[in-house]
């Protein structure tokens, strides 16, 4: 685990990590540089954040013309997102119309109601809300009467939604077209990993000024790490990691002495380590996270050393892009892994075998899934 | 039941002979009103009014013969203007 | 340095290496490509562009590339892609120029936010912008193709670049794709005009590309303020007409026709607002091109 | 003046319901004509890409549909034009596809269209999806 910079050394790589540090230097990059890092952030859907940072910093008059306009462009997009998922909510919570639903928001809208300084041009386009199961029923009647609608539903997707994921399908109000997704679980049913969303809704904190909830800080930070490693296949997902490190910081100069711990007593509570300690390590190795070491040992449950060296060597070579003109080898190989680990982690064993089983059959014989596909 | 309008004074308004185009900076639309349309905001941002005040400044102001439609066509343009977030219920009338 | 001066060998070396980048108004672009036929084709139909200087920064970074397709394993297909992206679904060979023009134009109006993007022909005379802006049936293509051998420098047949504070207009003279009856119109009356080949069965028809004029490409640089605004209709047998169109009219169909309107918020309402109470707004209806020239030449000539 | 007599268009829009501002002379004679009604109409704009480049096609690979993990989208299209271009009118309506059947296992590609056509639509590239969706999100280019 000491060499840790090897695997990170590609150019690329440590171009656009250094922008994410230190973007106070940005203003010294020749444009060669900044071609590449605009390719590479928008592939990581990092253009708004790091055209948020220079912004903040009175610094996007300071750069080449040419990145100032593109980076300019992605932040008035983000900032448009923002807006149209913001209104979303507001129009969700005159839908309720003062009924007693608390409702938990999640995710990117979240992070821009407590102003958290990753969501300054963060790029996301859907509400997340969260609810208990017994008001699920009561806000999906309360928006499909007010205008919004479920996605076209086949009697599949209904089944799909309802029966085998128990969530209720996303709605969409036709003239605004931002997806509402009302949860009450906070991971996929089918994972293997199961969360109990009760001490998460228990545990929210009333938004300032509005009748909305967000969860609390250290929740908010295991929700984060548990989207990112336990739920999906990593690729190009730096920019959550950065999510991750951002608040991170944010939280431990709001509450310096405490946070840290009540963020480890928290994982280990709700038997979290695992992601809390894949988050905290990559922070460290990809962003120069300050965290000290000692934190995660702290934790109960810790991945095994095989499995921190297959992730060590894996992990950044599918959270950072590829580079736009040179994909490499190693990365697919690394994203496969991954790809297989997500897979891992969602299904039992004796569905994933025959899942596999069939994905390498159909990478064999393109084109036949006809004759498996349906009726398994 | 009354209604009020939302910030109102604070959208820009343009006056195109007699059409107006106006920017909602929450929902960050542009809506496009005729004289009647934009009166409604007027009034309901001068102070919160029922339907019935409503309906009967609007029928003075343009000097509307009486209709036993129009409440109806004004209740149902409130419902648009509510689902809007332009306009919003309020129990008391002030 | 032009695209002109390079051999079809020292392009076809950009093309298939590093990547061939090429000014497109205020934008600059990099083409890749190994497909003999397509780099044929831009040896003459970008040889009046300028390659971006040494050292300048491009924005968008293309590729046209073979693909295979397993419903049809015998057909040569090529596809679009812009930073490992594919956009539109493979198409067969003979689409690579169309599908690369298109693709780029995606891209700008994808991508770009510190113009407000209407959806219109531009053209200039006598140091002022005419905006024709995009209707169903306005034929604005072939009309900006005919206007640009008549006096009119071209801006664009499909962007109207505008910088929302100052209501600079920007040109972005691209490659012009005619669509079928106006192909022969154009072969007709412009006999000098350089045309690419024919590209039958694209899903807007057989498209034909014509190449901005020397002079169009060359002050690509200088921008100009609005002053008139003309919705153009093309219609059969049609007297020609010039109407008078109502200012809140304009609004709303320019607002409704830009790509990027309700991105810009407040910016694009003000913007907007000041553009149309700026131009002399009109519609035009015709269906003989001298006389639509010499109605619009009486508007611009003041 | 009473809704009765109003032509079937302007009834329409009497009631509130948004119009999308189209140019359309029907919608602009009732601006014009219509003092005794209040009009609202609510700009909508972000379709033109989707109107100006032929950015929709029915055959596609799933590689680049639009969609996101679980789903590809599946629009609803309202008419094939001559050249095969599918019209998708101002705002298109989406049914899902889920990539996978009830038992968690991929489906292949054309079991995919096969059952988007069955529901009468087409699949559409990301960058047609982004473009229609209004460019608020989805697909980023």
């Amino acid at each position: 685990m000491a060499d840790c910079e090897k695997n990170i050394r590609a150019e690329h790589h440590q171009l656009l990590l250094e922008a994410i540090a230190q973007p106070a230097d940005l203003v010294n990059y020749n444009n060669q540089q900044w071609e590449l890092l605009l390719r590479l952030a928008r592939r990581a859907q990092l253009s708004g954040y790091l055209a948020a940072r220079l912004e903040k910093g009175g610094m996007l008059g300071s750069i080449p013309l040419r990145a100032a306009n593109l980076l300019h462009s992605s932040l008035i997009q983000a900032k448009k997102q923002q807006q149209s998922v913001n209104w979303e909510l507001n129009r969700v919570i005159w839908a309720l119309d003062g009924r007693e639903v608390p409702l938990i928001v999640l995710k990117g809208m979240a992070y821009l109601l407590l102003d958290l300084p990753n969501a300054a041009g963060r790029i996301f386009a859907d509400l997340d809300l969260l609810v208990s199961k017994e008001d699920l029923n009561q806000i999906e009647s309360s928006l499909l009467e007010k205008g919004w609608q479920h996605h076209a539903l086949t009697d599949y997707d209904e089944r799909y939604y309802r029966e085998w994921s128990h969530e209720i399908p996303a709605l969409v109000h036709p003239e605004r077209g931002v997806e509402v997704d009302v949860h009450h679980t906070l991971s996929s049913p089918l994972g293997k990993l199961k969360i109990d969303p009760l001490p998460f809704r228990k545990a929210a904190v009333r938004v300032q000024g509005k009748d909305i909830y967000v969860l609390n800080p250290e929740d908010m930070l295991l929700h984060c790490a548990v989207n990112l490693f336990q739920n999906n296949e990593l690729a190009d997902d730096l920019r959550h990691l950065v999510d991750f490190n951002e608040m991170l910081q944010f939280f431990i100069y709001r509450q310096p002495d405490v946070f840290q711990q009540k963020l480890i007593e928290r994982a280990n509570q709700l038997e979290l380590g695992n992601p809390l300690f894949y988050s905290l390590y990559f922070s460290r190795l990809l962003l120069r996270s300050p965290v000290s070491t000692d934190l995660e040992q702290q934790l109960d449950r810790k991945p095994g050393w095989i499995a921190r060296h297959v992730m060590h060597y894996c992990v950044p070579l599918a959270l950072l892009p590829q580079h736009p003109d040179q994909p490499s080898k190693r990365a697919v190989l690394a994203r496969l892994v991954l790809y297989l680990r997500s897979h891992w982690l969602r299904m039992p064993l004796y569905r994933l075998l025959p899942h596999l089983t069939y994905k390498f059959y159909l990478s064999v014989f393109p084109g036949r899934s006809t004759d498996t596909g349906h009726n398994r | 039941m009354f209604w009020k309008a939302c910030n109102f004074s604070s959208l820009p308004v343009e006056n195109w002979n007699g059409e107006f185009t106006v920017f909602q900076p929450e929902s960050g639309k542009t809506h496009f009103l005729n004289e009647m349309g934009l009166k409604i905001l007027i009034i309901l941002d001068q102070s919160p009014a029922s339907l019935d005040t409503l309906c009967q400044k609007l029928s003075e102001y343009f000097t509307l013969q009486p209709d036993v439609q129009f409440p109806g066509q004004i209740a149902r343009t409130l419902q648009r203007y509510e689902a809007l977030g332009l306009i919003a219920r309020v129990k008391e009338s002030e | 340095m032009k695209v002109a001066q390079l051999s079809l060998n020292e392009l076809r070396a950009l093309l298939v290496g590093p990547g061939l980048r090429v000014k497109a108004g205020p934008f600059n672009l990099s083409i890749r490509t190994r497909l003999p036929s397509l780099i044929r084709q831009l040896h003459s139909l970008y040889s009046r562009y300028s390659l971006v200087e040494e050292d300048e920064i491009v924005e968008f970074h293309v590729q046209v590339i073979p693909r295979r397709s397993v419903r049809r394993p015998f057909a040569r297909l090529i596809q679009f892609e812009v930073d490992g992206r594919f956009p539109f679904p493979p198409v067969p060979l003979e689409q690579a120029l169309a599908t690369l023009e298109w693709g780029v134009n995606l891209v700008i109006a994808a991508r770009i936010n510190h113009f407000l993007l209407f959806h219109s022909a531009a053209v200039e005379r006598n140091g002022h912008v005419l905006l024709l802006p995009a209707w169903p049936g306005s034929g604005k293509t072939t009309l900006s193709a005919m206007l640009m051998y008549h006096g009119y420098r071209l801006f664009s047949d499909e962007f109207g670049l505008m910088e929302p504070q100052s209501g600079e207009f920007y040109p972005l003279p691209r490659l012009m794709p005619l669509k079928n009856q106006s192909i022969e119109v154009v072969r007709n009356r412009l006999p000098e005009a350089m045309l690419g080949p024919e590209i039958p069965g694209t899903l807007k028809g057989t498209v034909v590309h014509i190449c901005p004029t020397q002079a169009s490409i060359e002050q690509s640089d200088e921008t100009a303020r609005p002053r008139w605004i003309v919705f153009p209709k093309w219609s059969a047998g049609a007297a020609v007409r010039l109407e008078p169109l109502p200012q809140s009219e304009a609004f709303l169909l320019l607002a409704t026709n830009a790509f990027n309107y309700e991105v810009l918020g407040k910016t694009a309402f003000n913007a907007v607002t000041n553009l149309v109470r700026g131009c002399e707004c009109r519609k035009l209806v015709y269906s003989d091109f001298d006389e639509a020239l010499a109605v619009l030449n009486a508007l611009t000539d003041g | 003046m009473s809704e009765k007599n109003l032509p079937e268009q302007l009834k329409q829009d009497a009631t509130g319901k948004q119009i999308t501002a189209a140019p359309q002379s029907a919608r602009r004679k009732l601006l014009k004509s219509t003092v005794a009604i209040p009009i609202i109409m609510t700009l909508h704009s972000g379709a033109a890409l989707a109107r100006s480049s032929n950015l929709t096609g029915a055959e596609i690979n799933l590689e680049n549909a639009a969609g996101d993990d679980n789903n590809v989208f599946c629009a609803l299209s309202e008419e094939q034009t001559e050249g095969g271009a599918y019209d998708l009118g101002d705002s298109p309506s989406y049914t899902r596809i889920p990539r996978q059947t009830d038992e968690g296992i991929n489906k292949g590609d054309e079991d995919i269209i096969q059952e988007c056509t069955n529901n009468g639509g087409i699949i559409i590239s990301a960058g047609a999806f982004n473009s229609i969706g209004g460019r608020t999100g989805w697909t980023e280019l």
